[in-house]
């Protein structure tokens, strides 16, 4: 219990991954796919920001006095995962207009069914 | 270190950078001009690249932004290998984009020009940077443009094609982001000279994790074996230019990943050994699969592909030989296969077919083009005296020196691959020279076609008659590539 | 040495070889071919005459006309004729081909035969006995020896009467004239 | 005064060889007659037959047709210059028994040319059978060469000859070289393409095969050529196995023993077809040379 | 200098034909003529004038070093002549096909990578000129399209494969010696140790064996060689299968030296054995299987299989002899190989079939091209007074010292074959009747003359006097180390046998002459036309009055079944077999995105299993 208790955040993380990745790989729905990257991305952040999260810590701002900086949260992975973010959303929403066209094109947004590629 | 600031490396990234955001924006007062700006763009870049080529060689030049010194800021390592990649990433961007005047007319061209230097940009920033999250990005920038890029052509094909580039590469990229938060997790850096330093300091499990998520994140975008479905359909599907751009410099790009964090990182260790395997495997299932094609673009996709396996293959041997002979087949393959993508661009826009049958008698009807795929296809294969020849002669010569039963047995393989991929390539030049022509008319190829094709043809010549032209080049940029410590030591200066 | 001396003096070996060296080609246009194996084979053995068959007319110098000829086999034989080397010999074999013998009366028997090739002797009979062929043989010796088996002589001055009349029962012959016709104007 | 003599020599030689060959001949139709119980042709019969040939006037077929004949012809002198007549063998040092195995191919390719050059398909089928018996003869005969010169170690036929003069006949000197000499006998008439393998002259079949378009002095050629084929033949035989002689009587005596031995099988035998003269070939001759190559080899 | 200098014009002159037959026909032939004469010329020049040269720049960290020695000079002055004058013949040949500026530029180009095999110092160079030859070689195969396409890539698959495995071989010498230098090589072969040696070989067979067609890997070579443009074809078969002849030389004499060569072997399997049975082989399977063949050029190559296997042979006897007989045999079947399939051109350029069933009584038509052909199947049966004779000589002679008895048994029964299909080819092409539709054809032109007549008078000259060459091959061998013969102009002098042309020489002359005399002064003969021929009183009928088809009936239905090219069955079943799995290889590929997924997230799984596992 307490091993639970001290890890939840990264079984959360995690798991959050682990859905995404069954998602992308078992979904025959193409929106359903895309959500599932949405969830691996989604979970990898919650990744980053638990690595760089401190119990009860404390903004790292050094002009302010009185914050001891050893309590203070790294501000890197919170940047990284700014980034991540925005990367996330380019592709996101690529992935989205491109199952538009897709459906479009093969009026059916199932995968198995999207085959014109292969071999 | 840097003496004027027109001789600042950082420009190889910004200048194309900037560009790309001015594009639409020149778009908008005349579109005639967009098209011209990746010309310039990477006219420049292979000027200044050229120009730091002979500096590079001596001593690496470290640029940190902003003032910091290095574990604390980004910066910046141009060494040779940087530059080496920077030189081909902006020679085939140029010849691809002068090609890409009179090739791409339909469509949003200014978006096209935008995202292609945006892909440029992405690629020489991965080479040319020092730190690991910065990789990221410009590795995402290079991606995503390549994912818009692939859709480009619209049509069914083109669409789906990219769909499924874009769930796998974004997967990939999941998996560098993952990786990077292990590693940012157990050294508290992104700087790679930083972690490298104080890598052997850890010995966790979670560092072998994170260095299976990086091999397996870039892998998808360096087409190792099964990570690689995506290429045959992105490949095939994009316009020319960007089969081209993929071909010739998009993968190797995430071979260069691979390799730079495997490296500068973790160091050399038994995951090579598994690599030589794996890209040995990647080769043969990549020429087999060619083997039966009947798509001339898919036929070179899975070329690429093949041609992968045999890059990592060689940098995997572990030697400076190796290496040197790996950097070798990457600039054969880059040459020859952008030099194959744009003569079958120009083919299958005449013909209006990938059909290997809508090529019979294509040498008669277009000779210079056909010469000159005939040249790309000879050098893919190995044959002197073309560039293909020494660089795989480099690559044996360097595997055999290893005295080692299994490498024997990966190169006994490798010539294996090599001899289907002679056949089926063998089979193309008779199909464009000795089956009879459906029709008689000639084409008459624009000169602006023409041009980046012949520059590829007697580059690939002239270094293959006289390849000492590169070899200095390489050897240096092998033992650069691969000495951890020197990597270290010339990023903290002293 | 004058060549036509040398020819002189080998006239007596040669006329000798003549002689006793009949090589024979038989041509069976009829019954008259049953006579022959005996003659040829253990029996009689005509072989101690220097009589022995042979199969091509290139190399014969004896042409046994066995039987009678029709219109058809006429071809064959003057085709053969003229094939054979120039010392030549044709014996007409049995009553057929000197006068038709029983084919007198059909439309399609050559009766003279001799008007289409030259004939050096005939052996009358029907069937002659072998022991008549012999006797045809040492007859056409002697006219060997006194010079008077000169058939093929005769068919070379008078080629282009030979020529008609072949041509006059034939029709057109497909082969070339064997000796060149004067055109008369 | 050598050289005079080697001169000599060489013009006797084939002189001889025409006599040996002619008379054997006419013997042979004689024989052939009485076994038949015939009375048969005098023993000139030949030569008067070929005077004949000399006096009439053949025909021709053009240039090939002449120069085959003539190199046939040649081919069988010089051969006979090759093989030892009483030990006289003007050239047998000019390179042993492979040069007159080689030499042996020139009078079949003459006669080949030129029959071919007629155009009669009965020619071309006279040689082609003549081809493939020749390739069935070879195998066997080449087997019997190889025999006899690795025993005596030595390419050349004189000194094979001498070697049995000093001591015995090879036919009975040694199993092996015995059964390649029954061998060599086996396929002796098949050498000089006789009666139970004349199938390559057949007149009945094939107009007398090769010869059908020739006349006149054509034949007359031809028939020299038969003879001194016949008595190369049978002098190789007499000199590989019989043991040659110095004396001329002797020597003419074995070839006269060897030749009526052979006349018998000779006229009492009807004629093979091809396959089954190949078969034959192939068959008893072959293996038993076989077997005498390799048990010398292992002796 | 003179040797980097005709290898330049060889590879310029054809780069220069091209481009000067897009300006003008003519001048294309001008310039092909001019340069391939030109390169016998220096080669000429060259004579004597045995060097070393290092070129003034390497090849990565390899030096390139040009020598010439007595060999290779004998190998440049052959495949110089023989292409010069294929080329000659190609200017009648050539006329009016379309793609002439390749064809010539190709024609240069092989003759020039051939001469650079022959120059090549280092091993590295050698195997550059010989993938140039390959790939050259391929292109002008392939040029006739149809059923060369598919010869032209049974040609290249198996040569991809043999210089593959050349290649695995000299990069292993490289690191063995620590240089490719052929002399270098040829001074340190004791540091090898033979087991090493034996690998080479074998790796090496593969690669030379595959263009000298050595019996398994022949299959290609009847295809290309009937396929490929007949001028080339004689190219084809009269050098460039002696490329791999001399490959073998170069390592068995010069490199390994002989001496050890003939310790080299696998147990009791010596290499020599192994070789000489291969030779034997090739000489007499396909030997019989040419008789077989209906297509002229099909018929020529099968017989290349078989006379590549005397060469052979010859050489891996290992004693003077043997290679002096070999490399004189690799002499002789140049010219006659190269003057039969230039004969056969001629045949098929006027009559537009090369189907020996179609053909016949052309020496009407043209008497110098039979003339030609009546030498070049003299040669190749070997009659006296031909070189074809001198060579099989000395190889039978060889043989019989080395006392292989079985070895002379099949090469001797391979010459009786060799005879049957000489003469098979002979007849049906220009014995017998004239068919009616090539009654009015014209005679031969005359630049397909002047090769053909050039060719038969060096088989006939280099038969008479064969010590010229002989005396040549001897200084290669004796610079070997084998044992020197007593050659002269006539032929060679030992103890247990003498080769003596002049008294057989002078003896058929004698012989000719008297036979001739009796023939000419024997009453004149009367000359016939065809149609005055013995067809059983009746007139010769127009058509099919011929003995061509299944010339050999009797033989054929005797052997065919056993006449399979079981090789070649074999091969197209592996390949049949590699195209099903590629096939099926590629089906990985599903199409579906989801599977791909799988193979990432597999792909990971895996390399963490690997680390788990250690």
């Amino acid at each position: 219990m307490d091993f639970l208790y001290h890890n939840i955040h990264f079984i959360g993380a995690f798991g959050l991954m682990f859905i995404g990745l069954y998602m992308i790989a078992v979904k025959k729905n193409l929106i359903k796919k895309i959500i599932g990257l949405g969830f691996v991305e989604t979970g990898i952040n919650l990744f980053l920001i638990i690595i760089g999260y401190i119990k009860n810590g404390t903004a790292p701002i050094f002009s302010k006095a009185g914050l001891d900086p050893a309590r203070m949260v790294d501000p890197v992975p919170q940047a990284l995962v700014l980034t991540a973010i925005v990367i996330n959303v380019a592709i996101l929403a690529l992935a989205l207009g491109l199952a538009i066209r897709l459906y479009g094109h093969y009026k059916t947004l199932n995968v198995e069914k999207i085959r014109g590629l292969k071999w | 270190m840097v003496s004027t600031v027109w001789q600042n490396p950082v420009l190889l990234i910004v200048v194309p950078l900037g560009l790309a955001f001015f594009t639409p924006i020149i778009g908008l007062i005349r579109k005639e001009l967009v098209k011209y700006i990746p010309i310039l763009g990477m006219l420049f870049n292979l000027t200044l690249s050229l120009f730091l080529l002979p500096k590079v060689l001596d001593n690496p030049i470290i640029v940190s932004l902003s003032g910091w010194k290095p574990p604390f800021a980004i910066n910046l390592f141009v060494g040779p290998v940087g530059i080496l990649f920077s030189i081909l990433i902006s020679l085939v961007g140029l010849l691809t984009a002068i090609y890409g005047i009179n090739y791409i007319k339909k469509g949003a061209v200014e978006k096209y020009h935008m995202l292609f230097l945006l892909l440029l940009t992405g690629a020489t920033g991965i080479v040319l940077t020092g730190d690991i999250f910065n990789l990221f990005v410009f590795f995402e920038i290079l991606c995503i443009s390549s994912y818009a890029l692939v859709a480009y052509n619209q049509d069914k094909n083109g669409i789906e094609a990219a769909t499924k580039y874009l769930i796998q590469g974004s997967l990939g990229s999941a998996f560098i982001l993952l990786g990077i938060g292990f590693l940012y997790g157990l050294f508290g850096t992104l700087n790679m000279a930083d972690i490298a330093r104080n890598i052997t300091t850890v010995d966790s499990p979670a560092l072998f994790i994170a260095m299976a998520l990086f091999i397996t994140g870039f892998g998808v975008e360096a087409a190792i074996f099964p990570l690689n479905a995506w290429l045959p359909d992105a490949h095939s599907s994009a316009p020319s230019t960007i089969s081209a751009i993929l071909s010739g410099i998009a993968i190797h790009i995430g071979i260069y990943a691979i390799f730079r964090v495997l490296y500068t990182l973790f160091g050399f260790n038994s995951i090579f050994t598994v690599l030589a395997v794996i890209g040995i495997v990647t080769l043969l299932i990549g020429e087999m699969s060619a083997f039966r094609q009947e798509n001339i673009k898919r036929v070179l996709a899975y070329s690429s592909m093949g041609q992968m396996g045999l890059i990592i293959f060689a940098l995997s041997i572990g030697t400076v030989d190796g290496i040197s002979g790996g950097l070798f087949q990457i600039i054969t393959h880059t040459l020859s296969k952008s030099l194959l993508f744009l003569c079958v661009g120009y083919m299958v826009y005449s013909t209006n077919s990938m059909e290997l049958s809508s090529l019979n008698g294509l040498g008669k009807r277009m000779p210079l083009i056909s010469l000159l795929f005939t040249i790309g296809v000879f050098s893919l294969i190995g044959l002197p005296p073309f560039i293909g020849f020494p660089s795989k002669l480099s690559i044996i010569l360097a595997g055999l020196k290893t005295g080692e039963t299994l490498f024997l047995i990966l190169i006994v393989l490798m010539l294996l691959a090599t001899v289907i991929e002679g056949v089926y390539f063998f089979r193309i030049i008779q199909i464009l020279y000795f089956k009879e022509p459906d029709k008689e008319e000639r084409f008459k190829t624009p000169f602006t076609l023409l041009f980046p094709v012949i520059i590829l043809g007697l580059l690939i010549v002239a270094i293959g008659i006289y390849p000492g032209l590169l070899q200095e080049i390489l050897d240096r940029s092998a033992e650069i590539f691969w000495d951890k410590l020197s990597y270290i030591k010339i990023v903290f200066g002293g | 040495m004058d060549r036509n001396k040398i020819s002189k003096w080998l006239k007596g070996p040669a006329k000798m070889g003549h002689k006793y060296s009949l090589s024979a080609i038989y041509f069976c246009t009829g019954c008259g071919i049953i006579e022959v194996p005996p003659v040829i084979t253990a029996r009689w053995d005509a072989e101690r005459f220097g009589v022995i068959p042979v199969a091509s007319p290139r190399q014969a110098n004896l042409f046994l006309i066995t039987g009678y000829v029709s219109l058809k086999t006429l071809k064959a034989i003057i085709r053969t004729y003229e094939q054979m080397p120039d010392p030549k010999y044709v014996v007409g074999f049995g009553s057929c081909p000197i006068n038709g013998g029983m084919y007198w009366d059909s439309y399609n028997t050559i009766k003279h035969l001799d008007k289409y090739i030259p004939v050096d002797g005939w052996i009358a009979g029907c069937m002659p006995r072998p022991e008549a062929i012999f006797i045809g043989v040492t007859h056409l010796w002697t006219l060997i020896d006194k010079d008077m088996a000169k058939g093929y002589v005769k068919y070379r001055e008078k080629y282009e009467s030979y020529r008609k009349n072949q041509e006059q029962i034939l029709g057109k012959l497909e082969w070339k004239p064997l000796y060149p016709i004067r055109r008369r104007k | 005064m050598i050289m005079i003599i080697e001169v000599v020599k060489i013009i006797v030689l084939p002189l001889i060889a025409l006599i040996i060959g002619i008379f054997l001949m006419g013997l042979a139709r004689m024989i052939t007659a009485r076994i038949h119980w015939r009375y048969g042709p005098p023993i000139t019969q030949p030569l008067i037959d070929m005077v004949k040939f000399f006096d009439q006037r053949g025909i021709s077929h053009g240039f090939i047709f002449d120069f085959g004949i003539i190199l046939s012809l040649a081919g069988s002198i010089v051969l006979v210059l090759f093989i030892p007549f009483c030990k006289i063998a003007p050239l047998s040092n000019s390179g042993g028994l492979l040069v007159i195995l080689y030499l042996m191919l020139i009078t079949p390719l003459g006669i080949a040319l030129s029959s071919g050059a007629s155009g009669n398909p009965n020619a071309s089928i006279g040689i082609s059978r003549k081809f493939m018996l020749a390739l069935g003869y070879e195998v066997p005969f080449i087997l019997i060469i190889l025999t006899i010169m690795k025993s005596y170690n030595s390419l050349s036929l004189i000194d094979i000859v001498n070697v049995q003069q000093a001591g015995t006949w090879s036919i009975i000197s040694s199993l092996p070289l015995f059964l390649t000499g029954v061998a060599y006998f086996l396929i002796l008439p098949a050498i000089l393409g006789v009666r139970p393998f004349d199938m390559t002259t057949a007149p009945q079949e094939i107009s007398s095969g090769p010869k059908v378009e020739y006349s006149g002095k054509y034949l007359a050629l031809l028939s020299i050529e038969h003879a001194l084929t016949l008595y190369i033949g049978l002098t190789l035989f007499v000199n590989l196995f019989l043991g040659g002689s110095a004396n001329f009587i002797l020597f003419f005596i074995k070839i006269l023993i060897v030749f009526i031995i052979g006349l018998f099988i000779n006229a009492v035998f009807p004629r093979f077809r091809i396959e089954q003269a190949l078969k034959y070939l192939w068959g008893i001759p072959t293996l038993l040379a076989l077997a005498g190559l390799i048990l010398t080899m292992i002796i | 200098m003179t040797l980097q200098l005709i290898l330049l014009i060889g590879f310029c002159g054809a780069i220069i034909t091209y481009f000067a037959g897009k300006i003008l026909p003519v001048l294309r032939e001008i310039f092909a003529v001019a340069i391939s004469l030109l390169l016998v010329g220096m080669i000429v020049y060259a004579y004597g004038r045995y060097s070393q040269e290092i070129a003034q720049f390497g090849f990565l960290n390899f030096k390139i070093v040009f020598t010439l020695n007595r060999l290779s000079w004998l190998f440049a002055i052959i495949i110089s002549s023989l292409s010069a004058l294929s080329i000659i013949f190609s200017l009648s040949y050539m006329k009016g096909k379309e793609r002439q500026d390749f064809f010539y530029m190709m024609m240069l180009f092989v003759s020039t990578s051939m001469l650079g095999i022959v120059f090549s110092g280092t091993f590295l160079q050698l195997f550059i000129f010989w993938e140039i030859m390959s790939w050259s070689t391929f292109l002008l195969i392939s040029y006739s399209k149809g059923k060369a396409v598919k010869a032209g890539l049974k040609y290249i698959t198996m040569s991809i494969i043999g210089s593959m495995a050349m290649l695995v071989a000299v990069i292993s010498l490289y690191l063995k010696f620590g240089t490719l230098e052929i002399s270098v090589i040829s001074q340190n072969i004791d540091i090898a140790s033979l087991r090493y040696l034996s690998c080479i070989f074998g790796l090496l067979f593969l690669g030379f064996g595959v263009k000298a067609a050595v019996v398994p890997l022949h299959t290609w070579l009847p295809d290309a060689h009937s396929e490929a443009p007949s001028p080339f074809s004689a190219i084809l078969s009269g050098i460039l299968i002696k490329m791999g002849i001399y490959g073998f030389i170069l390592m068995m004499y010069m490199v390994v030296g002989i001496k050890i060569f003939m310790t080299l072997g696998v147990g009791w399997m010596k290499f020599h054995y192994v070789f000489a049975w291969l030779g034997v082989i090739s000489i007499l399977i396909p030997s019989f299987i040419a008789i077989l063949q209906n297509d002229a050029k099909r018929l020529l190559a099968w017989s290349s299989v078989g006379q590549i296997g005397y060469i052979i042979v010859g050489i891996s006897m290992g004693t003077g002899l043997g290679f002096l007989g070999g490399t004189f045999h690799i002499f002789s079947h140049a010219v006659f190989k190269g003057l039969l399939f230039l004969t056969i051109a001629s045949v098929e350029y006027r009559t537009r079939t090369r189907d020996l069933d179609q053909l016949g009584g052309l020496i009407k038509k043209m008497p110098i091209t039979f003339l030609g052909g009546l030498i070049g199947v003299m040669g190749l049966i070997g009659i006296p007074l031909t070189n074809g004779f001198i060579s099989k000589w000395l190889i039978y002679k060889s043989l019989f010292e080395s006392n292989r008895m079985f070895l002379l048994l099949f090469s001797l029964i391979g010459t009786w074959a060799a005879i049957l299909y000489g003469y098979k080819i002979l007849h049906n092409v220009f014995l017998g009747q004239l068919p009616e539709k090539y009654r009015n054809m014209k005679r031969e032109p005359v630049f397909m003359q002047i090769p053909i007549i050039i060719l038969s008078l060096t088989v006939i000259l280099s038969g008479i006097f064969p010590g010229i060459i002989l005396k040549l091959i001897n200084n290669i061998a004796f610079s070997f180390g084998l044992e020197s013969l007593n050659v002269n102009m006539w032929g060679v002098v030992s103890e247990t046998g003498t080769l003596n042309i002049r008294n057989i020489f002078f003896g058929i002359l004698a012989a000719i002459a008297l036979v001739s005399i009796i023939f000419y002064s024997a009453k004149r003969s009367w000359k016939v036309s065809q149609d005055d021929n013995y067809a059983a009183g009746a007139f010769v009928p127009v058509e099919k009055y011929n003995y061509t088809v299944e010339f050999y009936a009797p033989l054929y239905k005797m052997i065919r079944k056993y006449l399979k090219d079981v090789i070649d069955i074999f091969y197209c079943w592996i390949a049949g077999l590699v195209d099903a799995l590629c096939n099926g290889i590629r089906k990985i590929y599903t199409g579906d995105i989801g599977t791909y997924v799988g193979y990432i997230l597999f792909f990971l799984a895996f390399l963490i299993i690997i680390y788990l596992r250690g």
